[in-house]
């Protein structure tokens, strides 16, 4: 697999370099393969780079589809 | 962890598995294969197979970088760092790789081989920049997800003017081996695959069409969380009852249809693809591994140090060529659990906690157990 | 420090030093070993630990600290009260007298804190490069109350698992002050003698107590296979009821390490009949280093000393020992 | 070896290897400390130290009989029966099993013969260069019989001073062995355990015998000005009486060292008031290991604490502490 | 041993004792200075004072080559060996001789420098040619007893041709420095000198016999041994009673007249005479050392590494010029004991064990103590 | 001072080498300083060198002196 984990942005760095935290651990990581970041986004964090932004809509989407999914399975168990 | 444990709710994880146990018709049986060791890591660390109906196989894919990696490779990485010259900077996940003769860049180290573990590529420039007496050689390893942060080291080194600083490349490419997997002239029992999550941040959903339109095998390009991972057999189930095969995407919060357009058009400047690469458990395949351009020659530990890649064999009773086509099991194997174990892995498979039968190994094996107990 | 066999400077410095921070009557008997009294009734329990922390200096504590705490808790596991500690201390040329008065400091301090005495010392110092700033090995002894047989062989199915707190502050800790990995967190060392816990937990339980040990290196997870191994059992333990804290967790996945296999110096794990397990539970609430205990599972008849446990997420696994270090991984 | 934490596989070396040298029922038990019955009566002694000899083989023993009869020696130097001893293991990175086999071997052996158990014990591998192949800190205790109250602050002028036997044999071994040093002799390491001496010593000299202490690092020069230092007294010894080898003296001609300021290991002074010395004298050249004992001089009354010495020539001369480690000299 | 037990026979140094006794006239005082080290060390190791009559003074000279380095040069060499791609070779007896501000080659050690106690000059050798990465300096001190032995690892490097191996020449010379003490303007108090032992086995009888025509000083070559050096007493004795002033040699068995001739024509060939050279409580005196011809040049550490020293100022308050000159003795200093001791020596004569000052404060403190406590 | 001792030539290796041994122990060291050596000579050895062949002859007729300045002193402390 390849170990990557979602992170806030908490600041940006000089040459493209940037701070992200994670539940009270924060790191240095590379920021220079993800244009367009502003402290507050969320990215995935691989061998101490950015790898993409995370959607906070889509994540959200996400979600409603994972609670939908689970609804329709009791809807599916109840008799129909 | 915001974007983490919300795909982490147990209960979630058994509405969805009783949606999967709704929908899956009771009369077939599905098999989907998880490329990625991200996966296998997944299903094997929440028990997720507990969650699944009795008729749902899943198949692990070779999606480790660390255990396709041919022996012949990790020979030449461990006689780079034998050099007295070689300051070798590797993932920390090479160390105990097999090579020939069961050597490994641990041992190596034992016996002075002077290796630095690193955690990021940039460690790696840091100590070229540091040590300027060193040969500094990064052992560069890993998917199209690792790969840009490669290129990354190799720009920052080429600003820095390193003289001392070389790449020994390793990476390789997922579609490729899904192909190859998928061309075996033996039919393979796989119905879907649940597509890679960071691997598919940077290549995103482009590339796997080919597999849902000419090869006819639904895709769900899915996070890492068990709850992405349950979502994903979902939709697999579903794509098969719906006879669909489509390119779906789950882990949509990260992985953009075109991917990331700055790595890919900065690795596409750095590498170019090998004609050849060996994989453990699948053997050679054609074009599925990078090489650095030839403009950038100079940073190319294999021509500095003149590498020359032994082929080196597979152990003849090793499975895992089976295991990773989904026609047999760990346990299947004659080896498993005597000659190899995570301790002594002897095949791919065992090589990282990732593989198939190092998984089945250390989370799987009980599950067996309980089985032939009942 | 200078490299040095049997000269005056270097007796200076051991006197000096030492004497001062671990300033106790049997110290300063002055002769190569020290002579003490013992306590009547009961057997007598011993141990020794070698201690090669690096970094030296960490957050929560440094190498003096640990190898006064980590002995203790090798003797307070045998439901032993600690009477006498030796150290033994193996020093690189160069090592920086001011961070040995440091250590030394520390250890003092643990020992004053404790209530056990570093009663006879060593020292030797090594050539530049055969070492790497100081190695300490305590070794203690301890008494242990006639009737408590405490032992690593003692769970028998159906019995209760206790762990007194959250786990791997201590190797997250240690981590966070390596420089290649780069990373900072609040995280403290729990690096605490357990003995007092320990007196609390004896008095409650009684009987109904089988056994503790600390879950240093290899962590909870390499300890509970110990202990299946050594009792002949299974245990099944719950993902749910193990705490960690959140920024452990959030180091470990950057690091794609499993805190159960992160070391911890200040937290134990209890094995007790289910009897006892209520009135054991509740004695080490009631104490500071216990707060957070809980109960994480039972003892199994299993002839294949599997260490099984139920996910957060609600599915099973196995929780093997490790082949090796646990390094940080990226795949 | 390789490094690691916790790792199954270094569980499993620990348990053969060292299991199989030392096997003993309180190593047996199988937990992080040992359970042990004490003796009845007397008082408690306990020491340790750090073993960090190069090479780690020398001709007439290794660093493992040496962790094993140094730490036996202090306790026995205290007129105490030792009982238990526990080992600390630091070992480098790629160090070979066969050589850890060896020295587990002699330790093993040397624990048998001298009847003493290594009860517990503690293994840490560090990375290669930071350690020099192996350390062992050992530590032991023993039982003093009540009553007996050897130390090193109760000589007083008049009292006879007695040593067991030759100096010098171990440093001479040892440097012998060093490759720079480059020469060859039959000498061996006198490396040995002087607790049953210690034994014939204290049934003979009864409350007659003051103090006693091995000669070790420094030689029989640092141990007689620490003992000046640490009494208050002066010393007046003969150095016609004081036995040495002759290829020991002539190792030390050739390198320009004293045999006074060379490490003994199976060697030890002995203060006694006057009206014991004979029995003291009979009673350890009835031993093996004093057949050569010799009344070497007195302590004399001198706020100065000077050790000095009646040359054998006839002059006279302060036999000082090293300052610093003994090298071998060109002028 | 032979050759060596019997010259330290204490009954037989007791009938020579009660001859000097008998010989030396009571009513005079006899000073003779033991130009060298080892016969101060076999003085104070043996007690030979305690034998001699009261009127007769042994007065310890510069003669120990450790002690006479000046800071400027320890210096040098703390400083050569500090760099990194030096390995400095040394008699172990340099390791502790204090630099400036106390700095020493033990230190400079501890904080990092390669640093390699040798015995033998060939030991450097060996070093280099085994390590040909590392450039390898040998310290060479020494009278010219150890002079020739430095020629020697000269000859073979290059025999070897050793690109990586240079020599510090720090050589003195004893008959010059002897010059040096009967030159100083205030009236020096010596009757005579015992003459070295193992520096005459090179250079032979002749080189003294400017002291006994020209200064009127007498001679006596002798063995280290403590019964050579009892006999070179009496002799003396009985030169000052007769009024003779010649070189004798009661070192007969191994120093010839002229010496060894082998060894000194090859040093003549292998070094020249400095100019200037600065001694530690002599200051500079001209001609008294050794440099390497200026056909090895490519073998001279200071000109591969552009050594150029700087003096240094011994301690003002230190009395070793006029202890060397027999004029005051280590009680005299104020230093001696309490800032300067063996652990922490601040002049010449504390230096090495051979040093009068550290000789009086290993062997000898007690009997002043005895004196001043009677 | 320039520490040497007398050692025993007991074999004569090429390279001018020599192996040598004194009471026991033995060493091998430089001969080149030295000419017409054979074992059984004995030799004044520093730093790993041979500086100077022992002259049995004169050695011996050294101790006759130092007996004899004994005698004299005996003679001396004698009544005269
Ligand atoms: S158990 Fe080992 S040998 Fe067998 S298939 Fe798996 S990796 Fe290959
Ligand atoms: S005691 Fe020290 S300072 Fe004083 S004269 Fe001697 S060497 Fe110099
Ligand atoms: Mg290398
Ligand atoms: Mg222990
Ligand atoms: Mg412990
Ligand atoms: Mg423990
Ligand atoms: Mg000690
Ligand atoms: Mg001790
Ligand atoms: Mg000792
Ligand atoms: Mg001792
Ligand atoms: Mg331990
Ligand atoms: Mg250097």
């Amino acid at each position: 697999m390849c170990l990557a984990i979602p992170a806030l942005i908490t600041a940006l760095l000089p040459d493209q370099m940037a701070r992200i935290s994670l539940d009270g651990v924060s790191k240095t990581i590379s920021v220079a393969l993800v244009e367009d970041l502003a402290p507050g986004d969320y990215v995935i964090v691989h061998v101490g780079h950015a790898l993409s932004k995370i959607d906070a809509a889509e994540a959200a989407r996400t979600l409603e589809l994972l609670a939908e999914a689970g609804l329709l399975a009791g809807a599916a168990e109840a008799p129909a | 962890m915001k974007y983490v444990d919300e795909y982490r709710d147990g209960a979630l994880a058994r509405d969805i598995a009783a949606a999967i146990a709704a929908e899956a018709q009771p009369d077939r049986l599905y098999a989907f294969m998880e490329f990625c060791g991200g996966h296998t890591h997944a299903i094997s660390r929440y028990g997720l197979e507990d969650l699944l109906p009795p008729g749902l196989r899943l198949i692990h894919g070779p999606g480790c970088p660390v255990c396709v990696l041919p022996v012949g490779r990790i020979d030449d990485a461990i006689r780079l760092a034998r050099d007295p010259a070689v300051t070798m900077c590797t993932y920390a996940d090479m160390m105990r790789v097999p090579g020939s003769n069961g050597a490994s860049l641990m041992k190596a180290r034992a016996a002075g081989a002077d290796i630095r573990m690193i955690y990021s590529s940039l460690d790696a420039v840091r100590i070229a920049e540091t040590e300027p007496a060193r040969q500094v050689v990064f052992f560069a390893i890993g998917f199209e997800t690792t790969t840009p942060p490669t290129a990354i080291a190799l720009r920052q080194a080429m600003q820095k003017g390193l003289a001392n600083f070389s790449i020994f490349c390793n990476h390789v490419l997922t579609p490729v081996a899904m192909r190859a997997i998928l061309d075996d002239p033996e039919p393979i029992a796989i119905d879907g695959f649940i597509g890679p999550a960071h691997v598919s941040t940077i290549i995103g959903t482009e590339p796997y069409r080919e597999f849902a339109e000419t090869y006819r095998k639904p895709v769900v390009i899915a996070g890492f969380e068990p709850l992405d991972v349950m979502q994903s057999i979902l939709m697999l189930v579903r794509q098969v009852n719906q006879q669909r095969s489509e390119v779906e995407n789950e882990y949509i919060r990260a992985v953009r249809p075109d991917g990331n357009v700055t790595a890919r058009a900065l690795c596409a400047e750095t590498f170019e693809v090998r004609e050849n690469f060996e994989w453990r458990g699948l053997g050679v395949v054609p074009a599925s591994a990078l090489k650095l351009r030839d403009a950038y020659a100079a940073f190319d530990a294999e021509k500095r140090f003149a590498v020359h890649t032994v082929h080196a064999d597979d152990n003849p009773a090793c499975e895992c060529p089976a295991i990773l086509r989904g026609r047999k099991r760990p346990a299947d194997c004659k080896l498993f659990g005597t000659a190899c174990t995570p301790e002594t892995p002897v095949g791919a498979c065992m090589v990282s906690s990732e593989g198939a039968c190092a998984a089945h190994w250390t989370y799987g094996r009980f599950r067996e157990h309980a089985r032939s107990a009942a | 420090m200078s490299h040095g066999a049997g000269g005056r400077a270097m007796a200076d410095l051991v006197a000096g030093i030492f004497r001062d921070a671990f300033a106790n009557e049997f110290l300063e008997q002055g002769n190569d070993q020290a002579s003490l009294p013992i306590p009547a009734g009961g057997r007598m329990v011993m141990t020794t630990d070698g201690y090669v922390v690096s970094p030296l200096f960490f957050p929560g504590g440094n190498i003096g600290a640990l190898a006064v705490h980590g002995t203790i808790n090798d003797i307070a596991m045998a439901g032993a009260r600690p009477l006498y500690l030796s150290a033994s201390f193996i020093i690189e040329e160069g090592f920086p007298l001011a961070d040995l008065q440091r250590i030394a400091g520390s250890m003092g301090q643990a020992s004053r804190e404790t209530g056990v005495p570093v009663v006879t010392g060593d020292t030797k110092v090594v050539e530049r490069g055969k070492a790497d700033g100081v190695f300490i090995a305590t070794a203690g002894v301890g008494l242990v109350p006639e009737g408590l047989a405490l032992s690593g062989d003692r769970a028998e199915p159906g019995d209760v698992v206790i762990l007194s707190g959250s786990i791997g502050d201590h190797g997250v800790a240690i981590m966070s002050s390596r420089e290649n990995l780069a990373f900072e967190t609040a995280i403290l060392s729990d690096c605490a003698a357990l003995h007092g816990l320990v007196a609390a937990m004896v008095d409650a339980a009684g009987p109904h107590l089988k056994l503790m040990r600390d879950p240093t290196r290899g962590g909870l997870a390499a300890t509970l296979n110990e202990l299946a191994h050594q009792s002949g059992v299974g245990f099944r333990i719950q993902e749910a009821a193990i705490p960690v804290k959140p920024q452990v967790a959030a180091a470990c996945e950057l690091l794609g390490l499993d805190p159960l296999f992160v070391a911890n110096e200040g937290k134990l794990v209890a094995v007790v009949a289910e009897a006892g397990a209520d009135a054991l539970l509740a004695a080490m609430r009631a104490h500071p280093l216990g707060r957070e205990a809980a109960v994480i599972g039972h003892a199994v008849a299993d002839d294949q000393r599997f260490v099984q446990m139920t996910t957060a997420f609600g599915g099973g696994r196995i929780v093997d020992w490790l082949s090796g270090e646990q390094l940080p991984r990226i795949c």
